[in-house]
């Protein structure tokens, strides 16, 4: 492998006195499936924000498929390759799924016909075909994940950012779950996850990376990371320690 | 304390839950659980009020519930955790919470549970003067059920309260619950983290395309062969 | 022959203007009972029933809203003529509706008599259909520059005036014609001062004209305006030497009543005086028709409005026709002396643009209640106060 | 599921094209001018609010000073004409080009406002600008400019007493706007606007410029009412400031799209056919009483209509609205 | 320009600033806390002007003693207005913005028909009242005292409403309901309760201020025009989600419109006012003082 697809370089980020990323310096290889775990309010919605641009790092850079990236817009950012999903919900409420889905497609094609059959694809992916053309505001929540999800393929990105996307699933759904983002990595995507969920987290990643409190606790391989005592107390609790 | 009976509620036509019935009598923990789009929000929200059921009763200390506008069910006793929480994004923690214990304004100790909100979530009461759209998401799901404590409920109901909480609280959570149960309130319960929650659980509920598939005791549910493979994936 | 005579009339029924839409047509429909009905006055028409030469049709007046849009304006015409099917027009209040109606008259070759607009670019169009029996803005300032000559020669100190004047055609085209008059005829002008109609607010103006303090104040404003002027005047101490005002709404009932009481002395032009009642009796008659219907006496405009259908009758009644070209030869042709109008008029005739260039304005001045006409000396019938108050 | 869409958008094109052959014919048969009146009416306000409904409906940018490029367009084509002879039709393009800019150069800083800051703005520029022509004495100021109508002529677009020519004019661009819309909906443009409007910054995740889509819009939006200005300019053949571009237009512009279905193909075109005529009668034939009983009327329907079909008229009409309900 | 013009321009545009501040305070509370457009603010503002006058008219009530009568009556007619249209107004789940609009402008065409039909489209003025054109002078500079009294009044009321909004729960229940209305049911507040009595007390704090401009200005059923755009701009120059705020704008607009009028000709006015909103929201979008 070569260079990492995506490396933020001691990257900051304050709001007013609170500090939600301090140099945080993590790196994605390619092909990977990397989770991004820790508490709640660790800083990792921030982190994802930071890399997809919504907003630009207090400090720190990033970089993506070789090259700096921190002053590029969103939608820049989008159109090199990096999709995301947000963790409160974003659909288009008064649009179709499919239209939903189109939206992404259009980063890649102007030609609405292309747009169309690849929203299809994905939808069929996503296992969200039968609900093509309901109205975004009448899926249920678990359904606007996967909307989110698909949306975020369509627009054909090499690094997809997946923030809880398979929370509210029972154990058997989570496993269809946890095969899907596997097959999304089998066609060529990397996947930097954010999950509290260690059922799903565990068996998928390749590598897990733990924030506490803004900064890097602990990273590497799932089964090492939650046996960490640091990880045990700061967020798996006592269950965990037994359970790993 | 809670009786639902043969309660069907539709959206536009589409039938999302039918005949369902359940108990849940005082002191109760009662759990809920089922597949995605199985309807298990659909029944919570037609027992609150937020969806008017197409047929069926719904009766709370045996005074029928159903049909009344949803603040006066939340003035009767029941708070309802929604899935999608909905707090008030510009307002404070401080102002969301306060707003709990509207029905209580102008009494000196309405804001007697906030001792056990804080206990519970300590990073509330860290974060007081946050707007609550600035939360994370874990912090929102603190906020939404230390709000519903605030009105001072009978029967807590909570839509997935484990969702996006991380692993260490999630015991917590659980153990809260009892604790709150213990506390005096009866508690109904959606949970897809079933294991966890048949552990707190007195009783459970299976629900499956709008029906219920089986129902008893949270111990014979969690051993039920059905059960464990279908839904715990064992 | 025709049993009926149909004329339209156009004028504002809703919106900010609606009250002289509202009062016009009590105004009119004086002047249609007094046509259509038997009358003892020395008027047109005012004796018998109907138009004699068309057998005794009576006119019907049928009325249409603009709304103050020319847009409206026009397809209302449009509407009065080729469905109610009339054979002549009347209006508009608003001179920018008037320049609408007047070109659908046009194009429709039916007669526009402009009752009561008084932006002299009307009438110089070249318009055929075009008549306007009342004075205009020119000559209005005419005569109060005349006016102000006649009291200089007496020895009223009028060196420098204050414009005050609104932004929409009627205040822009009375301050062109003054501030014209003003050059030619040597007087300074102390300040130009053009605010926005319906302000919610005018002390910063007052203030200036304060601070100009001119020999006269020479307001062009509407009701609300002037309403809102004379007050803020008041709480601004200003106490102008004196008010020559350009009519509109320094003739109106409602402007006295709200502030009358700090109007004693205001001179406003005028084409019409009650004290006319005086010499000719029937004005206070008909006055008290009007008045039967609106609650309100005549003034400047309902009064023109008044002229206007008669002008009008009388010409159809000539013309033995309702059709447009020969009504419009009949008004070539028209010739009223200034005894059978209400108006203190020489007569009416109208010269090849269609003005009527012997409808002598007065100014009238405010004094203890009520007009009295000040000048020109062959109509007054009392001296001006001079400063006011 | 792909065919079905493509039906339906082929059903619209259908559709449009026999109300459109259908509407052509109407004035052979119905000569009265009062009428024809009204149908131009129609026409223009259709296609001034299908022009309304890009920015504001689709892209969600609700603009209540859209009346400014109405004025602007009216006021290009008036002046140009008197002043300099220049054809009523050059007019027109210079008109539609100056607002498209115009409309670019305000979108640079007024795209960052949102919600009811942005609409507030929208209202006082158009009004500054309304102010200034008020004031701009080479303009006609408040004299307005009274086009001479000297006879027929294609020429200089100017008409005595026919309508028709006004008529197909206007439905050529009631046509136009329609069509213009109906491509715009199903290309990029389209769902980016959509998507801008429902939740900028998932659009901005997705790839969406979200500022440049804006801008898109204001401009196509901007020129079509430019157009439509310079029409209702040769239409009425005398402009002032306060008849073009009175904030009145502004609210009348959006009007018949909320009516009708704001951010929809059809709603704008069927709100203008339900409300114009009905303004237009009720000042007709209940306005000349001075009683304001035609207020009462008139306000009281808007009141009820906008309640009582929130999702505006079209619902009723479109099967692929239901299909998307299902 | 002497000195004296110009601190009689500013006072007079600071008493200036202050009632349009009171004519805001109501549109500062429904619109710009409350979020819901109303556009038929000029015409509450009309009605309570016509009541005042008719109070005046009918039982030679004095327009002072009748500001509490007719706040009371502007209260129930806008709760009222609130339960018959605007509930169901900010209940559409489609374009609610627009609906609240065209709803609202339909409700204000019908108000000026209304006052058309019944009140006749006459001018109307309250001739004589305790204050009415009555002037204090100080050093020259002219005060009139219905506008210092109105000045006062627009203090008070901001002073109250502030306190309101910020002190009390139904304040916040208040905000809350802005926020979601869906959701206050979960904390067992009745949202059309709060809502209706939001617009009461907006409707009653315009009745108000309509007592008190009926005192130095004319009536006639179009007189709210001159005076809602003024509204809107200062609501939302002082910034939405602030009472304050709406306040300073007040202010703010009165000092810039007098100011205006000294620089540029007095019908250019408006455009100091409108240059300045966009001014200050191109530099900061929110507003002055606002919190959303
Ligand atoms: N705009 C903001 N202003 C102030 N504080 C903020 C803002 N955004 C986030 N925060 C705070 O920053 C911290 C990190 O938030 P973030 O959303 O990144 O957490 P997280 O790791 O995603 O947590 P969770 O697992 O609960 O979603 C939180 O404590 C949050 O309250
Ligand atoms: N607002 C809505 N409009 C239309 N259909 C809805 C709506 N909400 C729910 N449904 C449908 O009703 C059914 C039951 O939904 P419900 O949300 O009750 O399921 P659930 O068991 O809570 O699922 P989850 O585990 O995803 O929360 C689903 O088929 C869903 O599609
Ligand atoms: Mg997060
Ligand atoms: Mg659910």
């Amino acid at each position: 492998m070569t260079t990492p697809l995506l490396e933020t370089r001691g990257v900051w980020q304050r709001f007013g006195g609170l500090i939600a990323n301090s140099d945080v310096s993590i790196s994605v290889g390619r092909g990977e499936i990397v989770g991004l775990i820790g508490p709640n309010g660790a800083g990792k919605s921030t982190l994802f924000n930071l890399i997809a641009g919504v907003l630009p790092p207090t400090q720190g850079s990033i970089i993506f498929d070789g090259e700096d990236v921190t002053a590029l817009p969103a939608a820049e950012r989008c159109q090199r390759g990096i999709g995301r999903t947000f963790q409160v919900v974003k659909s288009f409420e008064t649009m179709t799924v499919i239209d939903n889905v189109i939206v992404g497609a259009l980063v890649r094609t102007t030609v609405m016909r292309n747009a169309r059959r690849k929203a299809h694809e994905v939808l069929e992916f996503c296992g969200l075909g039968p609900r093509a053309n309901v109205l975004a505001s009448d899926l249920v929540p678990s359904e606007k994940r996967r909307l989110e999800v698909a949306r975020a393929l369509a627009t054909e990105p090499k690094l997809l950012l997946l923030d809880e996307v398979l929370t509210g699933l029972t154990p058997v759904e989570a496993k269809t779950g946890v095969e899907l983002v596997r097959k999304v990595r089998d066609t060529g995507v990397t996947v930097l996850m954010v999950e509290h969920v260690m059922e799903i987290v565990m068996p998928l990643v390749d590598r897990a990376v733990v924030l506490d409190l803004g900064k890097v606790l602990v990273e590497g391989k799932p089964a090492d990371v939650v046996r960490d005592p640091k990880v045990i107390t700061a967020y798996l609790g006592d269950r965990h320690a037994v359970g790993a | 304390m809670l009786s639902v009976h043969e309660v069907t509620t539709a959206y536009q036509g589409l039938v999302a839950i039918s005949a369902v019935s359940i108990e849940v009598a005082k002191g109760e923990i009662v759990c809920v659980a089922g597949a995605n789009g199985a309807g298990k929000s659909t029944l919570l929200k037609s027992i609150a009020g937020a969806e008017r059921p197409r047929s069926g009763t719904v009766s709370f200390d045996g005074m029928r519930i159903d049909g009344m506008a949803q603040h006066v069910i939340t003035s009767r006793g029941i708070a309802y955790v929604p899935e999608n929480r909905r707090l008030f994004p510009r307002l404070s923690v401080r102002d969301n919470l306060r707003l709990g214990s509207y029905l209580y304004r102008g009494e000196v100790n309405r804001e007697e549970p906030l001792d056990l909100v804080f206990k519970l979530f300590p990073r509330l009461q860290e974060r007081l003067e946050q707007r609550a759209e600035t939360l994370s998401g874990g912090e929102q799901q603190m906020l939404a059920i230390g709000r519903a404590l605030m009105t001072r409920p009978r029967l807590l109901m909570l839509d997935e309260p484990s969702q996006g909480i991380m692993p260490k609280l999630v015991d917590e959570i659980f153990q809260a619950v009892k604790r709150i149960r213990d506390a005096g309130m009866t508690v109904l319960i959606v949970e897809q983290r079933m294991s966890e929650c048949l552990e707190i659980a007195d009783r459970a509920y299976i629900l499956q395309t709008g029906r219920v598939l089986m129902q008893g005791s949270a111990a014979e549910i969690s051993v039920n062969p059905d059960v464990r493979k279908a839904y715990l994936g064992l | 022959q025709t049993s009926e005579v149909v004329i339209g009339v156009i004028y504002p029924f809703s919106g900010a203007s609606a009250q002289m839409g509202v009062d016009a047509q009590k105004s009119f429909e004086t002047a249609l009972d007094i046509i259509n009905k038997n009358h003892d006055f020395d008027l047109p028409l005012a004796k018998g029933e109907g138009l004699p030469s068309l057998g005794g049709a009576k006119i019907r007046l049928v009325f249409a809203d603009h709304q103050a849009d020319p847009q409206k304006g026009r397809a209302e015409t449009e509407r009065l003529i080729t469905q109610e099917k009339v054979c002549a027009v009347i209006g508009t209040y608003q001179s920018s509706v008037a320049v609408t109606v007047s070109q659908i008259c046009e194009r429709y070759q039916i007669p526009f008599i402009s009752a009561d607009n008084s932006s002299p670019s009307l009438h110089k169009r070249g318009l055929k259909f075009y008549f306007r029996a009342a004075p205009h803005d020119e000559m209005f300032s005419a005569a109060m520059f005349n006016f102000f000559d006649a009291m200089k020669k007496k020895g009223a100190k009028i060196d420098t005036l204050s414009l005050f004047h609104e932004d929409t055609i009627f205040g822009t085209d009375s301050a062109n014609t003054q501030l014209k008059l003003a050059a030619d005829r040597g007087y300074k002008i102390a300040t130009d001062i053009k605010y926005r109609s319906n302000s919610p607010s005018l002390s910063a103006e007052v203030q200036q004209l304060k601070t100009a303090n001119a020999d006269v104040l020479m307001p062009s404003s509407y009701t609300t305006d002037g309403i809102l002027l004379v007050k803020t005047m008041a709480e601004l101490g200003y106490k102008p030497n004196a008010i020559v005002a350009q009519n509109a709404g320094f003739s109106e009932k409602a402007l006295y009543d709200a502030v009358g009481d700090k109007l004693e002395g205001v001179i406003s032009r005028g084409s019409f005086s009650l004290d006319l009642a005086a010499k000719r009796p029937m004005v206070g008659k008909i006055n008290a028709m009007f008045k039967e219907k609106s609650g309100k006496d005549f003034n400047d405009l309902t009064s023109r409005q008044f002229m206007g259908l008669l002008v009008m009758a009388e010409a159809i009644n000539r013309a033995k026709s309702t059709d447009g070209e020969k009504i419009r030869e009949a008004l070539v042709a028209t010739d009223i002396p200034g005894e059978q109008t209400i108006m203190p008029w020489k007569r009416v005739k109208f010269d090849e643009m269609g003005q009527n260039n012997d409808a002598d304005p007065v100014l009238l001045q405010y004094i203890g209640g009520k007009f009295v006409t000040i000048f020109p000396p062959q109509a007054a019938i009392a001296e001006a106060v001079w400063p006011m108050k | 599921m792909d065919t079905s869409f493509a039906r339906s958008r082929r059903r619209d094109l259908i559709v449009a094209f026999c109300l459109a052959a259908t509407a052509a014919v109407v004035p052979l048969f119905v000569k009265d001018v009062y009428v024809q009146n009204i149908m131009v009416l129609t026409l223009m306000w259709g296609a001034l609010s299908q022009s309304w409904n890009i920015l504001s409906g689709y892209c969600g940018q609700i603009s209540l000073g859209h009346a400014m490029y109405f004025g602007i367009g009216a006021y290009t084509t008036a002046l140009l004409f008197t002043k300099f002879g220049v054809l009523p039709w050059f007019g027109m393009l210079g008109g539609g080009i100056i607002s498209a800019v115009l409309a670019m150069a305000l979108g640079y800083p007024c795209f960052r406002l949102r919600g009811h800051y942005f609409v507030i703005a929208t209202i006082v520029i158009a009004e500054i600008v309304l102010l200034l022509f008020h004031n701009w004495d080479w303009a006609g100021a408040a004299m307005g400019i009274d086009i001479p109508v000297r006879g027929d002529s294609w020429l200089k677009f100017q008409f005595t007493r026919s309508k028709l020519p006004y008529f197909y004019f206007a439905l050529a661009l009631a046509c136009v706007a329609w069509f213009v819309t109906w491509w715009l909906e199903d290309s990029k443009w389209g769902y980016w606007w959509r998507a801008v409007k429902d939740n900028p910054d998932a659009a901005e995740s997705l790839g969406v410029v979200v500022f440049n889509s804006k801008m898109g819009a204001a401009a196509v939006s901007a020129f079509l009412v430019a157009v439509g200005g310079s029409f209702y300019g040769q239409f009425v053949s005398y402009i002032d400031p306060e008849s073009v571009m009175g904030f009145q237009f502004s609210l009348l512009m959006a009007l018949p799209a909320v009516l009708g279905g704001i951010g929809t193909l059809w709603g704008p075109l069927l709100g203008a056919v339900i409300l114009i005529p009905l303004t237009e009668l009720t000042r007709s034939f209940i306005g000349g009483s001075g009683r304001g009983v035609d207020l009462i009327v008139y306000g009281g329907l808007i009141i009820a209509i906008s309640l009582a079909r929130p999702q505006g008229l079209v619902g009723l009409f479109s099967p692929r609205r239901k299909e998307a309900a299902r | 320009m002497t000195a004296e013009t110009i601190i009689q321009s500013l006072a007079s545009g600071l008493l200036m600033g202050l009632l349009y501040g009171l004519i805001a305070v109501g549109l500062a509370l429904i619109f710009g806390l409350m979020d819901v457009v109303n556009f038929a603010h000029g015409e509450f503002l009309m009605i309570a002007m016509y009541a005042t006058f008719f109070l005046f008219v009918f039982f030679a009530i004095d327009p002072l003693l009748a500001a509490p009568l007719v706040a009371a009556a502007l209260f129930v007619f806008g709760a009222v207005v609130y339960l018959l249209i605007v509930r169901f107004a900010v209940r559409a789940k489609a374009n609610a913005g627009m609906v609240q609009i065209f709803s609202t402008f339909g409700l204000a065409i019908v108000m000026r028909g209304l006052a058309q039909y019944f009140f006749t489209p006459d001018y109307r003025s309250v001739t004589h009242s305790w204050l009415g054109g009555k002037t204090v002078s100080v050093a020259g500079i002219f005060l009139p005292v219905p506008q210092l009294v109105g000045a006062l009044v627009a203090i008070a009321a901001f002073g109250a409403l502030y306190l309101f909004i910020n002190r009390t729960d139904f304040g916040r229940a208040l905000e809350a309901t802005r926020e979601d209305a869906g959701a206050v049911a979960l904390v067992g507040i009745d949202k059309n309760k709060v809502f209706a009595l939001g617009w009461g007390l907006g409707a009653a704090l315009v009745g108000l201020s309509g007592a008190v401009m009926a005192i130095f200005f004319y009536i006639y059923p179009d007189v709210g025009a001159s005076f809602a755009l003024i509204a809107y701009v200062t609501v939302a120059l002082g910034g939405f989600g602030s009472v304050f705020g709406a306040f300073a704008g007040g202010i703010i607009v009165g000092l810039v419109e007098a100011t205006t009028a000294l620089l540029l000709p007095p019908s250019l006015k408006a455009v100091g006012i409108y240059a300045v909103y966009l001014l200050v929201v191109f530099i900061r979008p929110r507003g002055l003082f606002g919190s959303m």
